[in-house]
């Protein structure tokens, strides 16, 4: 806080407050899908549940013009090298949505190929049970993608 | 008048740039610059569209051809691996034949320099712009008309070397029809 | 307000760089430029002296100017696309062979 | 310092927001307007109907990390959004958006509604569009990507192939209204015939309205000419490495260019602020709503059409275009020298 | 045809082929053929006309250690023409697992025994690609082999190796040099 | 005379790119904007599930065959369990069969939904994809409607169906054909006739029908270049010759013959859909009546000592299956797809392996798409249809 303290608070608060709500309320999420959540994921973007509403549609496919990647699907080992490069492009601030259960925590794929659990790899801000994931639980990680982002302080 | 002399230092500073550039697309670039200067003593000397022609055939049609060459070839450096060898020993003996056309360049642009000083002082106090004369050079109109009927032998020859030029770059740039590699097969 | 003589002395600098630049660069490319300096140095004189003798010719010299200048560039940069394509360098001095 | 100064000074500022609000507005309407056409909602939660969308958008770009590839041209990378941006802006200042107008007797002598009126204003605009193609080529060249090397290479080849069918529709309307001046232009289309069918260049010269709206398209690099970010082939093309500010620029200057790319159609072909029906002293309502209509066109087309495959569009652009475009200026010139206007 | 006639067809194809005829619970005829009369024999399954089994249907492997011979490559073939379908098996014994590439009957067959390959650890003789597809290319063992573990304890991989070649490296060297000084 | 040197350029597109479905990765080598070479590097979605379903029991492996093609899951746990039928040598009941074609039919239709969608996104038309997902979401209704799930329901079991079909299965699924058939007048308004998607889609990543067979592309990409061979006609199942349809062939093999053949599907799977429909009673048998494998209904295990045991056999240690292979080929949305499937007698798979039509098709994508534009690689990898998870598995 120490810079904080020099400048007039209420001007830095509201310039805070006015940003986090930037950022809550444009998260893009680079194209990035893996196995059947892809799917699902898809399906979110589409006019039955229709993410747009919460002006996150915009996918982008370049990686430098993200702000959240959902892991959707299971990561194998030789895709993880990738993905962390993917999440290195990134500019900060930066998310992460581990949706459905083989991105969480491997799901039934407790083998030889798959990571179990994509936070080995990257940082995961929000989880996504299911397997795969309804669009609607997929909405709701982004809602608490939200919430955590109004939480949390302008870097 | 301040625009005068902004306008000349750019050209002039732009344009040695230009020739002191390592890389061609800041060559072609700074040239732009260059050019917007040249287009902005045009209006100066009240020729709008002298100007406004200028940026729209140099900057827009010329130079992005170039533009597209040096990014097609791709080969941004000159000779690198020459030039870092040229820079350690510089003093050392370079190649006469380099040596040679670099003196004779120089000496020859500041022999242009000197020559034209002289002549430009035997002739004192030259041409004054009259401000009266601004309005008849400045008509779009007149400049067609005087194009199109004291010109039009010359505008037609030019059409024609138009269409030789379009047609012999088109021959030297096209690919030789080498015989279609079969796709890899591993 | 500048005068001709000022405009002159302008364009013979930039003539004098073009000039300078044709000899001392051994990059296909840059020399082209060059032309292309000299061209405009001489189409600053016309348009010059079209504007002291208060006459349109001098800009009509001009179009015509940049029209070969279109022409040469067309023309040139095939050329050095060809050239390229045989030696792999826009150095003039790799080019010493009449055939190939 | 006289009140026509201040007023000149007005209309630069009023004109330069107006542009940055039309970008933002843009991008609200592109959003709804897919939204709608694909039966969704579009963004209904930033902001009343979601108008504050593109404002988030762009204060969480301002503050995001900005990246530049280690391997990208440090001046160069960061020379070409500014160029871009400068160039959308700039070819505005010369279009003119209504009449002469005293502000309702505020001012002692009329001004025009315009930045600056230039006697070539035709030849500007048509010089400022040849000049924002070094934005996108730059861009991509200086990125030392592959992906964004193949949308400059595009698009430097796109704008020079279509720039002259774009030349030529201008020509013909300068033919007609034999004037350079966008202001002589719209002011030779005031008027109606039978008091109903608007004198409007369109109505005489349609098939130039067409060539010049398509190389328009073209020309600001949307849909279904939209090679340069070709999204499912180029990643997003010449921009592919741009994040942050940067690539805030790239974006409002795409929806600049849309806006300039309208009005000039307006004022050469669709009357500018002569419209029957609306009375003179709101003629920019007029003009707002033609610009309006076109730039709803620009959406639409963009969410229905698939894209052309790069060589198709050249091959459009030289042998299609191109020709029509001779045609038609040789067919006007004729009309205009044998038969008047 | 009936599978009877048509293994009686099959007799007639190679006689040295090693054919042996075995029972089946669904749609194809099985035969098992020796692995050093299977190239020429499955030729002439394809070309001949009143067989023209054109179409490689799968090829896959099955591990049955700790029996020997361990492996046993299974090629299901179709003839469109015909209306047929066929099974035909390979064996192989484990110190010794490698069989001639089909790749040269069916262009088909390239992937699917690079598969086997990653998988199996089964040599395919003459493959014109013989690497990994599945896998990472420096990954240890052949996983379906039953005596390879389900799981395996490592940490995931995050980084790879750079993709550049020497020219550019060398090349990138430069530039920096020429910058710095 | 030295070589002439054509500049090449080497694009790694891949795996993250919004066009390859997923995770496929295409070294190209490209001259301007020609494709020279393409190397297509696949396992990027490896997911053992051939490995992990030797651990299982038979009717756990059922989830996962769902998820390997996750755009055809019903139609793979079908092809499953019709192999391990095979094996036990159950005779379906004829309602079971028909309920089974009609919900491979559907699962036809969603997939190719979602290509249709994906196809036209890639060339550009964007709505196309929403309209489609529009469809589709009416389909994966009717999932939830059967068990309760979107993607992978799992209603399929050895011997039968997980449960009887629930109350208005039949008219959800009448309304849904009938909604169908108009909106693919639509989705063909946007396509078929559309100049620039004709230009995009002709004369492009064209294969021969020798080569298709070739490189074991049967299905539709097959089709559209002329192979007549459709599992359902030429090696009927589940008594799909008793069914009324046409198999749906072009002669050109390009993008949009292969455009035109799966919209075609698409209406004749729509008869079929009719047809079962009208032969399905709302109620019924929906498993074999065979004490090995069919657990017995939930009364009887309250009141029966035998069922009781019967019950908790089956869901404790599961079934065995006679020792033996068997591979059933079915028809499935991406061409002819089964399981080999080989028991060495116990309650759990010795071997389990999927037949997959997006692999070989991956394969011939060298094949078709050298000598094209990069745009064209695009439309040609959307025409496949290919599903990295089926490539991978």
């Amino acid at each position: 806080m120490g810079i904080e303290s020099t400048e007039i608070p209420v001007l830095t608060t509201t310039l805070e407050k006015a940003v986090q709500w930037a950022r809550r309320s444009s998260v893009w999420p680079v194209t990035f899908g893996l196995a059947c959540c892809a799917i699902e994921m898809m399906a979110m973007s589409c006019s039955r549940y229709d993410i747009a509403r919460f002006g996150a549609e915009v996918f982008r496919g370049s990686p430098r013009q993200s702000d959240l990647m959902i892991v959707a699907g299971r990561l194998s080992r030789k895709m993880a090298p990738a993905l962390r490069r993917i999440y290195d492009q990134m500019p900060e601030p930066k998310w992460v949505i581990s949706m459905g259960a083989c991105a969480s925590v491997g799901g039934v794929f407790d083998n030889y190929a798959i990571v179990q659990g994509v936070d080995q790899v990257v940082p995961v801000d929000v989880y996504v049970p299911g397997c795969p994931p309804r669009p609607e639980s997929l909405i709701y990680g982004i809602v608490q993608l939200q919430r955590k982002i109004d939480q949390s302080k302008m870097a | 008048m301040l625009l005068f002399y902004v306008f000349a230092l750019v050209a002039v500073v732009a344009s040695l740039l230009v020739i002191a550039q390592r890389n061609p697309v800041y060559s072609v670039l700074l040239l732009i610059a260059s050019f917007g200067a040249l287009s902005g003593l045009y209006v100066l000397l009240d020729a709008p569209f002298a100007a406004v022609i200028q940026i729209v055939v140099y900057a827009g049609a010329i130079l992005v051809l170039f533009l597209f060459v040096v990014m097609l070839l791709n080969a941004p450096h000159e000779d690198t691996d020459e030039d870092l060898l040229r820079l350690k020993t510089i003093n050392a003996a370079t190649s006469r034949l380099r040596g040679g056309p670099m003196l004779f360049g120089v000496a020859l642009a500041s022999l242009f320099i000197v020559e034209l000083l002289w002549a430009l002082n035997r002739v004192t106090g030259a041409g004054r712009f009259d401000p009266a004369a601004a309005d008849s050079v400045s008509s779009v109109a007149a400049i067609g008309r005087v194009l199109f009927t004291d010109y039009r032998f010359a505008f037609e020859v030019t059409s024609v070397l138009i269409l030789v030029a379009m047609v012999g770059a088109v021959v030297l740039a096209r690919r030789e029809e080498a015989a279609p590699a079969p796709p890899a097969r591993k | 307000m500048p005068s001709l003589t000022d405009y002159l002395i302008l364009s013979a600098l930039l003539f004098a760089i073009g000039t300078a630049g044709v000899f001392v660069r051994r990059n296909l490319i840059t020399i082209l430029l060059s032309i292309e300096i000299m061209l405009n140095a001489v189409n600053l004189t016309f348009v010059a002296f079209g504007r002291a003798l208060g006459s349109v010719d001098g800009q009509i010299i001009v179009f015509f100017v940049m029209t070969v200048a279109a022409a040469e560039a067309a023309v040139g940069l095939a050329i050095v696309i060809a050239l390229f394509r045989h030696r792999e360098s826009l150095n003039p001095e790799a080019f010493t062979t009449l055939k190939w | 310092m006289n009140a026509v100064l201040i007023a000149e000074i007005v209309i630069l500022g009023f004109v330069f927001h107006a542009l940055l609000i039309s970008a933002a507005a843009m991008v609200w309407v592109e959003r709804k307007v897919a939204a709608w056409l694909q039966q969704r909602l579009g963004p209904i939660l930033v902001g009343p109907a979601g108008l504050l969308q593109p404002f988030a958008d762009i204060i969480k770009l301002i503050f995001k990390e900005e990246l530049r590839p280690a391997a990208a041209d440090k001046w160069l990378f960061y020379l070409a959004p500014a160029i871009s941006a400068t160039c959308s802006f700039a070819a505005f200042a010369v279009v003119p958006f209504g009449g002469e107008t005293t502000f309702m007797g505020l001012l002692d002598r009329p001004v025009k509604l315009q930045v600056a009126d230039v006697n070539v204003a035709v030849l500007v605009i048509f010089a400022i569009a040849s000049m924002s193609v070094y934005g996108i080529v730059l861009a991509g060249w200086a990125s030392n990507s592959k992906y964004s090397l193949l949308g400059a290479l595009r698009s430097s080849a796109q704008m020079i192939s279509y720039e002259l069918s774009y030349g030529m529709a201008l020509a013909s309307v300068l033919v007609m209204a034999n004037s350079l001046s966008l202001t002589d232009i719209v002011n030779a289309q005031e008027g109606a015939w039978l008091g109903v069918l608007p004198r409007w260049f369109v109505v005489l010269n349609p098939v130039g309205f067409l060539i010049f709206f398509t190389a328009g398209i073209a020309e600001t690099n949307r849909a279904p000419f939209d090679f340069p970010e070709a999204e499912q082939e180029l990643v997003a093309g010449y921009h592919t490495e741009y994040s942050s500010m940067s690539f805030a620029l790239f974006f409002q200057a795409e929806y600049v260019n849309m806006v300039t790319v309208s009005a000039v159609a307006t004022d050469l072909f669709l009357g500018g602020w002569h419209t029957p029906l609306i009375p003179a002293a709101i003629g920019w309502f007029g003009f707002l709503l033609k610009i309006s209509f076109l730039l709803f066109f620009y959406v639409w087309m963009r969410w229905t059409l698939p894209r052309y495959r790069y060589d198709q569009l050249m091959a459009f652009g030289w042998k299609v275009l191109l020709p029509v475009s001779v045609l038609n200026l040789l067919f006007v010139s004729a009309w205009v020298l044998y038969f008047g206007f | 045809m009936e599978s009877t006639a048509l293994v009686a067809l099959l007799q007639d194809v190679d006689p040295e082929a090693g054919l042996e005829v075995v029972a089946s619970s669904d749609i194809h005829p099985t035969v098992y053929v020796s692995r050093e009369r299977v190239v020429p024999f499955l030729r002439q399954l394809r070309d001949r006309p009143e067989l023209r089994f054109a179409l490689l249907a799968e090829l896959t492997a099955v591990d049955i250690w700790p029996h020997e011979p361990r492996f046993e490559v299974i090629c299901i073939l179709v003839s469109i023409e015909h209306r047929l379908r066929l099974r035909v098996k390979v064996r192989l014994h484990g110190d010794d697992a490698r069989m001639p590439t089909l790749t040269g009957v069916w262009p088909g067959a390239n992937w699917l025994e690079r598969e086997i390959w990653d998988m199996f650890g089964v040599v395919f003789d003459g493959h014109p690609d013989p690497r990994r597809i599945l896998m990472p290319e420096d990954w240890d063992g052949y996983p379906l082999r039953k005596d390879y573990p389900v799981q395996i304890q490592m940490k995931p991989k995050t980084t790879e190796a750079m993709q550049m070649t020497e020219a550019e490296f060398r090349a990138n060297l430069l530039n920096d040099r020429l910058t710095r000084s | 005379m030295p070589e002439i040197r054509t500049e090449t350029m080497t694009v790694n597109m891949g795996p993250q790119h919004p066009s390859t479905h997923g995770v496929l990765r295409l070294v190209l080598e490209l001259d301007g904007e020609t494709v020279r070479s393409a190397s297509p590097t696949i396992g990027f979605l490896h997911t053992g599930i051939e490995k992990t379903a030797e651990q299982k029991k038979w009717v756990q492996v059922i989830p996962l065959v769902e998820r390997m093609d996750y755009l055809s899951a019903q139609s793979n746990s079908m092809a499953y369990c019709l192999s391990v039928e095979k094996l036990l040598g159950v005779e379906l009941p004829q309602r079971v069969q028909d309920i089974r074609v009609l919900i491979a039919e559907l699962q036809r239709i969603n997939s190719h939904l979602v290509w249709l969608g994906t196809h036209g996104m890639e060339v550009g038309a964007v709505s196309v994809m929403l309209y489609c997902f529009r469809e589709r979401e009416l389909l994966l209704n009717i999932n939830e409607m059967l068990a309760g799930f979107r993607l992978f329901p799992s209603y399929m079991r050895v011997g039968g169906l997980r449960e009887d079909l629930p109350r208005g299965f039949h008219e959800a699924v009448r309304s849904f054909a009938d909604r169908l058939t108009g909106k693919l007048v639509e989705y063909e308004d946007l396509l078929t006739k559309n100049e620039i998607y004709l230009k995009r889609t002709q004369h492009v990543g064209i294969i021969s029908a020798a080569d298709a067979v070739a490189f074991g592309l049967v299905g539709p990409i097959a089709r559209a270049a002329g192979v007549d061979y459709d599992v359902r006609k030429a090696f009927p199942y589940l008594g799909y010759d008793t069914y009324d349809f046409a198999v749906q062939t072009q002669t050109r093999g390009d993008v949009y013959s292969r455009y035109l053949t799966r919209v075609g599907e698409m209406k004749e799977s729509l008869k079929i859909v009719r047809q079962a429909l009208d032969r399905i009673a709302p109620h019924g048998i929906y498993a074999v009546d065979d004490p090995r494998i069919t657990p017995p209904p939930k009364d009887k295990v309250y009141t029966e000592m035998e069922a009781l045991i019967q019950h908790f056999l089956i869901y404790s240690q599961g079934f065995s299956v006679p020792a033996g292979e068997a591979y059933v080929p079915v028809e499935g949305p991406r061409g002819e797809q089964g399981f080999t499937v080989i028991s060495d007698g116990t309650n759990r798979p010795w071997r389990v392996k999927s037949r997959s039509p997006s692999l070989l098709a991956c394969q011939a994508l060298e094949r078709m798409i050298v000598g094209n534009q990069i745009a064209d690689v695009i439309a040609v990898i959307g025409s496949i249809d290919v599903v990295m998870g089926d490539v991978d598995r």
